[in-house]
């Protein structure tokens, strides 16, 4: 067989020379089945074809890490015998169509890949991205995604604690939504895909298979469009009931030795599950497919392998325990179905009707897909701006109120109180500022958790931009007093086959996994999301960190919140105002320009190390992270947060407005009672303090501005959102 | 003259509401059910007027507000 | 001295009650699942919040017709405590154990957040170690939490004093401004007329630890630990 | 055999949703709407049988668990 064979008319996607090697590798021409499978497994979704040469430069080791890449979820020790597994998942394009069952589907998909390891989820995050406030589709989609999010999450009982949420014209015609899913596990109960050992039964369990999500750029085919539109939704529904259900009869069979392998049916169904379970285990699966439990009459071979249909498992038990699982799916109210056996054929053979529908070597299938050096090109660099390029404002205190005031500034409340964030009752606080914290349950131990991407950055120097995302992600854990540990991280980015795209990601993926090696926090899981284009206008970059810390002891935990007056607050870090790329020069002085603020990774190591410990040594009374906005900014939120005002008496050597909106990296606000030790502290770790001013009174003066009543505070911060949300 | 507007889930999207409820249904020992799906029934005074022209302003509620056309139909009777 | 909390597929708030009432009495309650048609003889029975049946059709009404709940009602009837919190509250509204409806917020949004409550019955199994109109701070969070009733069961409802609850503003006035989701006068928890059923809209469990952000739920689970320990 | 059943709200029974979809069309300059009412609409397909017995079945269902009656009336139609 050759490559001169008759082509299909559709390719499914499939390039001409990924074609011919299927031909190779099959012997014959695959039929209309097999074709599917290949063109699924291949796809961009499947196969990080673009990606995967520059993931592989991740550091992803660490005395901390069970569990890197590869699995459905990372997983790290956090101690006595306890494990902490997440990761992070995009659900961009079922969003942008219906945004609240895109959301909400996006949000079971990836408690699933987590809850499959074995893990009870203990946090749901989630990053969103949405273009102008003044584009006629914003507001629609704000209002679905986030009840998608808090419908999937509320109902299942698993707090959405935290996540971040900006707004661009860039994402006027692509939304970002990327869900994290954080989960607890004993370390000695945790469950691998891998199917090894042969004759064992593959075991279905979940909901029913319909013809939801057959579809997509890898599956546009004539024999699709025969069917009425209606027969083939591409949206699917979740239903987070039977999620619950799942979760906990999972973990009920889970809490018994009878599983060998357990893979959840993502993208691509019953094809990837399948395929990974027997690649990773070196064995065949051999899989009747009469016996997948089906929603839908007449449902072809190739649409049971493809479907997307939510709230499904794939196992593979221990022979003769199928009884004992079943009695267990049974009580939950959920179909089971020995649908397979295991083999020593490596090859993944489907039977229907008592014909062999396909028949396909498993090695190559995982082994010859595609890999990509796609041809970059590096973002031009960006001069860097002096002071004087980006004008002061006319008054300061207005700037101010105007900045919390705007869109990526203000409160998000009016999303977080539609997300039960305190059900399972360890949610520390409430959400606010910086990372969410959750205690492990019934231990002193707490996670924090927080996501992050500062994407104007990254569109202006991808590689400092990809370590700025890692930076900020671990300041905010470093803010509550936690240790970070390890990243979980969303590459959404443009088309991949235009070299100044494929140049954002490689330096956004340089740029993070130097931050994570200078950092100490490995990549242990991750998602790719390309193609976020519209008429050929792509999204800014935006590579989501998603970071996860230790508190041993959760008492210990540090608040943003202004609290004893008289408190002298300093600043750690060094302020040079750097005003290229902040908001300020966005939304008040006419545009993103310039260098973004570079990250020095040795500082930032130093200053956050050092923030850690004066926690522990109880020095400190409140601290918070310098991002969006500078320094005033976080003076506004601190005083809101905790209703107490400051005043800030420092007299800056550099103009005002830079000092402070510039958003220099690697930087914190903090609080002491004793002024003189902190100070001998951070000379002592060599690093950098500033004082400038004191806690105190109901107003917040910023140097040369009048007084700014917090109330007033409070309220620009809090207006814009639910009016936006109740205006048409 | 009021509208009486049926909206219902598109064949093939999954009902998780109706199949909840075929599941307690036969949980309650009613038996001979062989299919559930819940849709939603709105009802909308309005002020009397043209009916075909009603009709096409009930229609254009639904496409705008009322339904999800990306999974749900709907249809249209004008009373009266 | 035992508690039952009664599990149904869905609950989600089946362990935070646990949590509370096991730091209260000292032990752990029995969890009982929605299928068993008997329940051990307890001095307290508890049903949960959560999205029992996914609140698919409307919040409760499925749990409200399984086995176990037949006997819940015989054992409410018999004059055992029962304290339904929200979703709980919901199953009990379903099963007719308590009048009224609980219809979707006003807002039409799921609402999760801390409330105002004046207490207004403290002389209750559930209420007694809270003063007469004492404001206290305990967080929603739900979908359907509207409190809805005819007007003559409304009528009765005050008139018997069976409202225990109402959401107030911080000084204790029954404003609008300070009803999180349109419930008829502010009703955030009602009693039935023997007053040992208690539903309540409000998460007491979620506010009995410091560390969660307050202890104002607290009284609640001493004050029935105390009651049953008699 | 199809049962279609319609479940609406009692007169003087306030209804949110109903209230919000009224406010959402005037918002979107939909005039002469005087009021606005949502109810359900279950679909559910029955094993055929003798329709009168068919009816009385369903009737049953929707007094145990379709309709709560402290609120909701219901209609039953069996088609077919
Ligand atoms: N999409 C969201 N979902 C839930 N919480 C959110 C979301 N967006 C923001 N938040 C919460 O709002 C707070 C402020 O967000 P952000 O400005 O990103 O914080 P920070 O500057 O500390 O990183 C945080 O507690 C964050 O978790
Ligand atoms: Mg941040």
């Amino acid at each position: 067989m050759s490559a001169t064979a008759q082509r299909p008319e559709d390719l499914m996607g499939l390039s001409d020379e990924e074609f011919d090697t299927i031909l190779e590798i099959m012997g014959r021409e695959p039929n209309f089945t097999e074709l599917s499978i290949f063109s699924v497994m291949w796809s961009e979704h499947c196969s990080y074809k673009s990606s995967k040469f520059w993931l592989k430069t991740l550091p992803t080791d660490g005395p901390q890490v069970i569990q890197g890449p590869g699995e459905n979820a990372g997983v790290i020790d956090i101690g006595d015998g306890l494990a902490a597994i997440f990761k992070i998942e995009s659900h961009n394009h079922p969003s942008f169509i219906e945004p609240y069952q895109g959301a909400a589907t996006g949000v079971g998909g990836i408690m699933r890949d987590v809850f499959t390891m074995g893990a009870r989820p203990i946090a749901n995050l989630n990053a969103l991205r949405f273009g102008s406030p003044d584009h006629p589709k914003t507001r629609h989609l704000i209002n679905g995604v986030v009840a998608g999010i808090g419908g999937y999450g509320n109902c299942i009982g698993v707090p959405t604690v935290g996540g971040e949420v900006n707004f661009d014209p860039g994402y006027n015609g692509n939304i970002l939504v990327n869900a994290m899913t954080v989960g607890i596990a004993n370390t000695d109960k945790i469950f691998y895909s891998a199917a090894a050992g042969l004759g064992l039964p593959v075991v279905y369990v979940g909901s029913k298979t319909g013809r939801d999500g057959i579809h997509g750029a890898t599956m546009a085919s004539a024999e699709f469009d025969d069917d009425s539109a209606d027969k083939r939704p591409t949206v699917q529904v979740g239903d987070p009931f039977t999620e619950k259900l799942l979760l906990e009869a999972c973990l009920e069979l889970m809490a018994t030795d009878a599983i060998v392998a357990i893979q959840d049916m993502g993208a691509a169904g019953l094809t990837s599950s399948s395929v990974e379970m027997a690649s990773k285990g070196n064995v065949g699966i051999t899989l009747n497919l009469d016996d997948v439990p089906q929603r839908e009459t007449e449902m072809q071979p190739f649409e049971l392998m493809l479907s997307e249909s939510q709230e499904r498992m794939l196992m593979v038990l221990k022979p003769g325990r199928e009884d004992e699982a079943r009695a267990i799916f049974e009580k939950w109210e959920l179909d089971l179905s020995v649908i397979g056996t295991t083999n020593d054929s490596e090859r993944l053979v489907l039977t229907s009707a008592g014909e062999v529908v396909a028949d396909i070597p498993v090695p190559p299938l995982v082994a010859a897909a595609p890999e990509y050096e796609r041809p970059w090109t590096a973002t031009p660099p960006r001069e860097v701006l002096g002071h004087d390029a980006v004008p002061a404002p006319f008054d300061l205190g207005v700037a101010l109120l105007t900045m919390i005031e705007s869109p990526d500034l203000c409160s998000r409340r009016w999303i977080w109180e539609q997300y039960d964030h305190m059900v399972m009752g360890d949610t520390v606080g409430r959400p606010g500022v910086d990372a969410a914290l959750v205690r492990v349950h019934g231990t002193q131990k707490a996670l924090a958790i927080s996501t992050d991407c500062t994407p104007r950055y990254v569109e202006a120097n991808p590689f400092e931009g990809g370590k700025q995302a890692v930076a900020e992600a671990w300041r905010n854990v470093t803010s509550v007093g936690a240790t970070p540990l390890a990243v979980t991280n969303n590459l959404n980015f443009g088309n991949p086959e235009r070299p100044e795209i494929m140049g954002q990601l490689v330096g956004a993926v340089q740029g993070m996994g130097e931050a994570c090696l200078a950092l100490d926090s490995p990549v242990v899981s991750g998602n790719v999301s390309l193609y976020n284009e519209t008429n050929g206008a792509a999204i800014l970059p935006t590579p989501v960190i998603g970071c996860v810390g230790l508190l041993e002891d959760v008492t210990q935990r540090m608040g943003a919140a202004f609290e004893a007056d008289g408190d002298a607050i300093f600043v750690v870090g060094e302020t040079t105002g750097w005003l290229g790329c902040s908001i300020y020069q966005r939304d008040m002085a006419g545009g993103s320009a310039g260098a973004p603020p570079p990250v020095d990774l040795n500082t930032e190591r130093q200053n956050g190390d050092f923030v850690r410990a004066s926690i522990a040594a109880h020095q400190i009374n409140a601290c918070h992270d310098v991002s969006d906005g500078g320094l005033a900014v976080a003076l506004a939120e601190m005083a809101i947060a905790g209703n107490v005002g400051a005043d800030i008496d420092y007299k800056p050597a550099i103009p005002v407005h830079a000092w402070a909106f510039g958003e220099d990296q690697a930087r914190y606000v903090v609080t002491t009672a004793d002024p003189a030790s902190f100070e001998a502290l951070a000379a002592a770790a060599n690093v950098a303090v500033t004082r400038i001013g004191r806690v105190g009174g109901a107003a917040l003066t910023l140097p040369g501005a009048e007084p700014i009543s917090v109330e007033s505070l409070r309220e620009a911060h809090t207006r814009w959102l639910p009016e936006y949300m109740a205006s048409r | 003259m009021k509208a009486r507007i049926h909206i219902t889930l598109k064949n093939g999207v999954l009902d998780p509401q109706g199949k909840a409820i075929h599941h307690s249904l036969e949980g309650l020992g009613f038996d001979g059910v062989n299919d559930v799906r819940q849709g939603k029934f709105i009802e909308i005074e309005l002020t009397d007027g043209d009916k075909v022209a009603a009709e096409a302003k009930v229609a254009e509620m639904c496409e705008q507000l009322l339904a999800n056309t990306v999974i749900e139909d709907f249809s249209v009777e004008i009373d009266g | 001295m035992t508690a039952a909390v009664i599990v149904f597929p869905g609950s989600n708030c089946d362990r935070d009650v646990a949590v509370s009432l096991e730091a209260a009495l000292g032990h752990a309650p029995i969890m009982a699942w929605h299928g068993d048609s008997t329940l051990p003889d307890v001095d307290l029975i508890v049903v949960p919040g959560g999205f029992s049946y996914g609140d698919y059709l409307r919040s409760g009404a499925m749990a409200a017709n399984s086995p176990i709940m037949r006997e819940v009602i015989a054992r409410a009837n018999g004059g055992t405590p029962v304290l339904g919190i929200c979703n709980g509250f919901q199953v009990l509204t379903e099963c007719g154990l308590l009048p009224g409806v609980l219809m979707r917020n006003a807002s039409l949004k799921f609402v999760c957040r801390d409330v105002d409550l004046r207490v207004e019955r403290a002389d209750t199994v559930f209420t007694s170690q809270y003063t007469k109109d004492q404001v206290i701070r305990i967080p929603v969070a739900h979908h359907d939490g509207n409190y809805f009733t005819d007007p003559e069961t409304h009528k009765a409802l005050e008139d018997n004093g069976q409202v225990a609850f109402r959401y107030c503003a911080a000084d204790g006035s029954i404003t609008d401004d300070a009803n999180p989701n349109g419930s008829l006068a502010n009703i955030a928890g009602i009693l039935n007329t023997a007053g040992n059923v208690l539903g309540m809209m409000p998460h007491p469990e979620r506010l009995a630890d410091p560390l969660l952000g307050g202890l104002d739920g607290a009284p609640m689970f001493s004050a029935l630990a105390e009651a049953i320990a008699a």
